[in-house]
């Protein structure tokens, strides 16, 4: 069975991701790590969809893709806003939430 | 029959947003809107008190008018109303204050009137709602509901120090509320323990079986939160700033019905379900309000500000609602009752005529009036009514309610009785040195004032006319609420069903959900 | 007839209605008549309501009217209920034909003030109270009238509003009374509680049955009964205000703090004597109470520079002849006294405020005199009302009242010889502080012009009372002048007769009688010696030493407001004003420690959304770690 | 058939790891799309055909589609990048990532071992049934989730473009 195989590939995709996440420092690269990550739980769902044989594991593909599609489509209206007012993509420039 | 109940309501719900658009059509329609659904609630509130046979006796859980409707079965969870003789006088009385509130802010609430309006109808609706709910979620829903709207009405319309003010209203009012929830959802799951079907109905919960500690901490709960809204010390520090910081309209609505709520969730909840450990607890309880009409009588005699006097005075008056809720005699629930309606009466009197202070002078600084009995005879006059009837003046609607508490109290705690009666005298000089420092003494002010309008002074006069009735006829209200009163009473002196025969443990609470079905 | 029972209370509070509603709009005139006439009305059917009463005099001792059930609940039923009897009828009697004449009285006293409509209401307001308090058929009624009597005392006092220290008396007399009432309220807690009643019949009948003589229970409940009696009545220890109340116009002087009101505690006790009865040591104390008030109230008035305040001292010590005579059990002369001291003590009070009125209110004596000329009318009315109070022998009414109270002291098994020595005292004192406001306002030479008599309105009740100041004492003359006994045997169907101590007889009533009357003309021949002469014998007695010391302590009604000033006013404002919300402060540490975890976990907030992703990777990696672990 | 998976396994590695090291972003969004195609190609070895094909079709268009869009529109602050991202360099190692992966394809569709089609046609059918059975409130959930997604991208690329104004 190639779930194990694929379980290891979803965690290896999915610490790829984190370490894209929390090394950039560019936004727009921060958010493509989040790409990877949210593939790599995508990978995750359907591995275990096929171990099992059940078709659960694709539907939250379904979802995640959903919310995926949702996420950018917000993240780069963001990303644009920054873009423009701070002229910078500078992830650690951006601290006007700070408490 | 039972959509009345609904009506009861949903007619002030429903009229909120029509308020809020009806700011677009007129100036005055938001005003004639929320005026007309709450005159609609009281009439139907008389038609229901004209037909219910107030004099059948019964027990907990046959109500004058049922209706229940299955809402999250799975959880034991339906919209469940009951209206008795209890939450009958209750509701009358929020429909006959929230119109008085309405009239005393026509003039007062000049911004944002549409939504002033529907923020009032919201929250009557949902102390209307707090009376009616007998199923313990549904009551939490109108708990909560209410607050948000009365949190707005104070932090946008209220005086200069609304902020401070609403943040505390908020802050106390919901950890109260936090420590409600929690009583439930413990009861909900004892429930499903005991009989593998969790529920929050009032009747299923009223003949749980409880182990003593349990029960302690349930009622401890119970007791706090409620109290938290009455209030009485050591819950009560929101209140003053609350009260002060309010419109006129909003301090009528506070002091006059959600203190209300607290009182009547003591008497609906806390006392009923823990009969045995209330029985322990009511010297505690009692001793509570005896503190609470001394404390808020010193505190008031102490100010300077009319309408935090007025404040002060009110949890004095509240104590007298603790003493008599935990005294559990005859008497002095049936003068509990009456302090209810009499105090909404009476402090909603003197907080309009404060407003109408306020209106005039800009200021609620007592030291910067005197002498106004000369130019306005009519709000003195009014004035002095009212604070005989704070002070407890015989004849008048407040001392029935004080003295039938202190009667009923006198026979299970004298001690703590007769240190409430001190607080008769504590109310004389605060009543007269407010009557003093306004209306009587120098003449300051040499502008020409006018006095009351004939609106106003009518309200008043209504109010007043309430007052000496039910102070020389409280029949009406006595009749009304014995059944729930015998009831009460009652279950205080059967000891919870032969409770430890089956004791849950509290250990087992959150474990097992292996027996439901 | 009777069932216009209830008319009598009733109509003076439709005067009311109609004055408070409606009194600005309508004229002086409709005003007066309203005012006057709904007391005038009470007092003709008080009439009628006697006729029938005294006609049915032997088998209908009372006579009860239930207007509805006031509270109805299983354990209590109250009623607004009317009960009359004897003593009630004699206290309506005194309330409405007095109330009546002091009425019509202000109508012209009053004539020139802005205030009109408004006094007339208040007047209304109390008549009605007044009444109500006496015909209460209960407890719980009886303490309505009683508040409500205290408030238009309140009211009244406090009439010409814009003078704050009139605020101050008032809101003193309101306080201090209301601090017996609240003793009485919880004598009515104590009696409910264990008789289950509060019918002042039933209560005594249970009472009687269910106490033993003597025991704790009749005596803590006596006890609180005479601390509202007490301060209603302005006996010691809560006398101090009512000599503040006379701040109050003169008519509202003589009718409430002169001739019903302040008469309430008698009246209470009287009611409630089978309870009194009961605790003997109680009784005592009333004796004992009333002797002391009766002392201090007189020596004080002797040094008094407002003719007011004479008068008002003079009522607590007279009141505390009617409280000697309860506490020695002699119910009726108590009662006796109560009527006659209506009737002089209402002349001397409107006596009083004719000179005023006519001196442009003026009130110190000291700038009084020679008046006797120019106000022949008011001379002889105060005189005879002065006598009355004196108690000259065989003419006056206070004499026969006065000589009952004092024989009944002397010979009652309940007094002791001291008592009646004070008593002597104490008429002694009367005659001569009478007399002294006589000769200061009356003789000497004028001081303050006077601008003429008053008109008729006033001059009608002043006469009428100075009729009755001298015809009432008849309804009960004493067997060693003659003996005509009606008041006596009229009373006698309510209040039980007092036994006379045996060894008792003529001669020593005699003796008493002689001795009585000795005192009272010792005190006026003093006056007279006193006072009359142009250079007065009483400067060089004020200015030796012991004159240095007694006349400021007289004169501050022996230092009872200072010890109060002291003892409860200053602590009490020391209280609320440093009364600041405590408990909120117990609140403000929970605040300060939010504030402090704020602060500090706020800074976690750094606002680097890599921090957040880093944070959370760590937060994941510890609970991983957890289910690993 | 596990070779394949291994080859797919290892090319999307690789292209991950270029795209989070990478400097310029149309590179590293180019890595992306391959790593993408890889990964749907592993979707289609475990059996989940459909998924594989969305992948591809959303993911590897769609979304990163909108990528290179948002850098375009970004692009005085990407002018320095783009000569660079003309080098002939840059194409080297997606092109050669995606070659292996159209080797494996050709191998998959030339070898005839497709494991998808040994999984019956009604798999997707049940998918569709769960989707619209239990799973109903969850696809209603997305619905409203894509909603604010809508008006949140329209908000504020609006509020750009008219600020921008």
């Amino acid at each position: 069975m190639l779930s194990t195989p694929a379980l290891l590939l979803a965690t290896m995709l999915f610490g790829l991701g984190l370490i894209g996440l929390l090394s950039r420092r560019n936004i727009l690269y921060m958010l493509l790590s989040l790409e990877i990550m949210l593939n790599a739980a995508a990978l995750a769902f359907i591995a275990g969809g096929a171990r099992w044989g059940q078709v659960d594991g694709e539907i939250m593909f379904l979802f995640i893709l959903t919310l995926a599609a949702a996420e950018v489509s917000v993240a780069l209206g963001i990303v644009l806003q920054l873009s423009y007012r701070f002229r910078t993509l500078d992830a650690d420039a951006f601290s006007e939430m700070r408490g | 029959m039972p959509m009345t109940l609904w009506l009861l309501i949903l007619i002030p719900m429903l009229a909120a947003p029509l308020s809020w658009m009806g700011q677009q059509w007129s100036r005055h329609a938001a005003r004639w809107i929320a005026l007309g659904a709450l005159s609609l609630d009281f009439l139907l509130a008389l038609v229901l008190w004209s037909q219910g046979p107030p004099g059948s006796a019964s027990g907990h859980g046959s109500w004058l008018v049922e209706s229940q409707t299955s809402w999250i079965p799975r959880w034991g969870i339906s919209l469940h109303l009951g209206l008795d003789g209890l939450s009958l006088v209750l509701i009358l009385l929020t429909a006959f204050l929230g119109i008085i509130a309405i009239i005393a802010s026509w003039t007062d609430i000049q911004n944002r009137v549409g939504f002033f309006h529907c923020n009032v109808l919201l929250a009557l609706g949902g102390v209307i709602g707090v009376f009616l709910a007998i199923d313990l979620i549904l009551f939490f829903f109108f708990w909560e509901f209410m607050l948000v709207p009365i949190y707005l009405l104070i932090a946008v319309w209220g005086h200069a120090n609304r902020r401070y003010a609403s943040f505390k209203f908020f802050l106390f009012t919901q950890a109260g509320s936090l420590l409600l929830l929690v009583a439930m959802i413990t009861m909900a799951f004892l429930h499903q323990q005991a009989t593998g079907r969790p529920s929050f109905d009032y009747a299923d919960l009223m003949g749980l079986t409880l182990t003593r500690e349990m029960a302690w901490w349930l009622a401890l709960a119970f007791f706090i939160a409620f109290v938290v809204k009455l209030p009485a010390p050591p819950f009560h520090t929101w209140l003053p700033d609350t009260y002060t910081e309010a419109p006129t309209g909003v301090s009528i609505i506070l002091a006059g019905l959600l203190a209300k709520t607290g009182a009547y969730g003591l008497l609906r909840y806390t006392v009923p379900m823990f009969p045995e450990i209330m029985s322990e607890f009511a010297p505690f309880a009692m001793g509570l309000g005896a503190a609470g009409i001394l404390y808020g009588a010193v505190l008031a005699c102490s100010q300077t500000d009319l309408k935090r006097l007025i404040a002060y005075s009110s949890l004095s008056h509240m104590g007298f609602i603790l003493l008599g809720a935990f005294a559990m005699t005859e008497l002095a629930l049936q003068g509990v009752v009456m302090q209810l309606v009499a105090h909404g009466l009476s402090t909603g009197g003197l907080f309009l005529l404060a407003g109408a202070l306020y209106e005039r002078f800009q200021t609620r600084d007592m030291r910067q009036m005197g002498g106004l009995w000369k130019v306005i005879p009519r709000v003195a006059s009014m004035a002095l009514f009212f604070a005989c009837a704070s002070l407890g003046l015989p004849g008048l609607a407040n001392f029935i309610g004080e003295f039938l508490v202190l009667f009923g109290s006198y026979s299970v705690q004298p001690i703590i009785t007769i240190l409430a009666s001190i607080g008769m005298v504590m109310a004389a000089i605060y009543s007269l040195g407010m009557m003093q420092r306004t209306f009587f003494g120098q003449l300051r002010e040499t502008r020409s004032i006018p006095d009351l309008s004939n609106v106003a002074f009518g309200t008043l006069l209504l109010m007043a006319v309430l007052q000496v009735w039910l102070g020389l006829y409280p029949r009406p209200v006595l009749a009304t609420t014995k059944p729930v009163v015998d009831a009460l009473i009652q279950s205080a002196s059967l000891p919870a069903q032969a409770s430890h025969s089956v004791p849950v443990m509290p250990s087992t609470l959150f474990t097992s959900q292996a027996n439901t079905p | 007839m009777m069932n216009l029972l209830w008319l009598i209370p009733i109509l003076p509070l439709a005067g009311f209605l109609i004055l408070a509603l409606h009194g600005e709009h309508l004229s002086r005139r409709l005003v007066a008549w309203v005012g006057c006439g709904s007391v005038g009305m009470s007092a003709c059917i008080t009439a009628l309501v006697g006729v029938e009463f005294f006609h049915g005099l032997p088998d209908r001792a009372s006579y009860q009217q239930t207007m509805w059930n006031w509270i109805d609940t299983s354990e209590m039923t109250v009623g607004l209920s009317w009960h009359l009897d004897a003593l009630s009828f004699l206290m309506v009697a005194v309330i409405t034909g007095i109330g009546f004449l002091i009425h019509l009285y202000s109508t012209e006293y009053l004539s020139d003030d802005d205030g009109y409509a408004r006094f007339f209401a208040y007047m209304n307001l109390f008549v009605s109270a007044m009444l109500t308090l006496v015909l209460a058929d209960n407890l719980l009624l009886l303490y309505l009238g009683w508040e409500g009597v205290g408030l238009c005392s309140y009211l009244l006092i406090g009439f010409w509003y814009h003078k704050p220290e009139y605020g101050t008396a008032a809101q003193k007399a309101f306080i201090v009374t209301r601090i017996g009432d609240t003793a009485f309220a919880v004598g009515l807690f104590i009696i409910f509680t264990q008789l289950k009643t509060l019918s002042i019949q039933q209560v005594q009948t249970l009472a009687v049955e269910a106490w033993p003589v003597g025991s704790n229970i009749a005596m803590i409940v006596a006890v609180l009964l005479l601390i509202g009696a007490v301060g209603k009545s302005a006996q010691l220890p809560l006398q101090v205000w009512l000599p503040d109340a006379m701040a109050g116009p003169t008519p509202v002087s003589a009718l409430i703090h002169a001739a019903t009101m302040v008469t309430a505690g008698v009246y209470l006790i009287a009611r409630m004597h089978d309870l009194f009865a009961l605790a003997p040591l109680v009784q005592g104390i009333v004796a004992v109470v009333g002797l002391l008030t009766l002392l201090l109230a007189a020596s004080s008035a002797l040094v008094q520079h407002d003719i007011k305040r004479v008068l008002a001292y003079s009522t607590m010590s007279q009141i505390g002849y009617m409280f000697l005579a309860l506490g020695v059990g002699a119910w009726s002369a108590a009662l006796f006294h109560f009527l006659t001291h209506s009737c002089f003590k209402a002349l001397l009070f409107l006596a009083a405020g004719s000179v005023i009125h006519s001196l442009h209110h003026e009130q110190d004596i000291f700038r009084m005199g020679g008046l006797r000329r120019q106000l022949p009318w008011t001379f002889w009315t105060f005189l005879i009302g002065a006598a009355a109070m004196s108690g000259v022998p065989l003419i006056t009414a206070g004499f026969y009242s006065k000589d009952w109270i004092l024989w009944s002291v002397w010979s009652s098994p309940l007094s002791q010889q001291w008592m009646w020595v004070g008593a002597l005292l104490g008429a002694f004192l009367t005659g001569l502080y009478s007399f002294r406001l006589i000769f200061r306002v009356f003789f000497g030479e004028v001081r303050t012009a006077a601008h003429g008599e008053p008109g008729l309105a006033m001059r009608v009740p002043l006469v009428v009372l100075a009729g009755l100041s001298l015809s009432v004492g008849f309804l009960e003359i004493p067997h060693t002048l003659g003996g005509l006994s009606l008041f006596g045997p009229y009373l006698s169907q309510v209040l039980p007769t007092m036994e006379v101590r045996p060894g008792m007889d003529d001669s020593s009533e005699a003796f008493e009688q002689i001795a009585v009357t000795c005192s009272a003309l010792l005190g006026i021949g003093l006056a007279a010696f006193f006072f009359l002469p142009r250079v007065s014998v009483v400067d060089r007695l004020v200015g030796t030493a012991v004159g240095r010391f007694f006349v400021p302590f007289w004169q501050g009604g022996w230092g009872f407001d200072r010890l109060y000033e002291r003892a409860f006013i200053q602590p009490w404002f020391a209280l609320t004003r440093d009364a600041g919300e405590f408990l909120d402060r117990g609140y403000g540490v929970l605040v300060t420690g939010a504030e402090f975890c704020h602060v500090r976990l706020s800074r976690t907030q750094t606002g680097h959304i890599r921090w957040y992703a880093a944070t959370i990777a760590v937060g994941t990696l510890m609970l991983l770690g957890l289910f690993a672990l | 058939m596990e070779t394949l998976f291994y080859i797919a396994a290892a090319v999307t590695l690789l292209a991950t790891l270029r795209v989070i090291t990478h400097v310029h972003a149309v590179h590293a969004l180019l890595y992306l799309v391959v790593a993408l195609i890889a990964l749907s190609l592993i979707f289609y070895l475990l059996g989940a055909e459909f998924a594989a094909a969305l992948e591809i079709i959303i993911y590897g268009g769609a979304i990163m589609v909108l990528f290179i869009f948002v850098v375009m529109l970004l692009g005085p602050l990407a002018v320095e990048q783009e000569r660079t991202w003309l080098t002939p360099g840059a194409w080297v190692g997606p092109s050669i990532l995606a070659l292996v992966l159209l080797g494996e394809v050709g191998y998959l569709i030339v070898a005839g071992d497709l494991p998808a089609i040994s999984i019956q046609e009604p798999r997707q059918k049940a998918v569709s049934i769960a989707l619209f059975g239990p799973y109903i409130i969850g696809v209603e959930l997305a619905s409203m989730l894509l909603l604010p997604g809508l008006i949140g991208a329209y908000h504020l690329g609006r509020r750009l473009s008219s600020e921008a104004r």
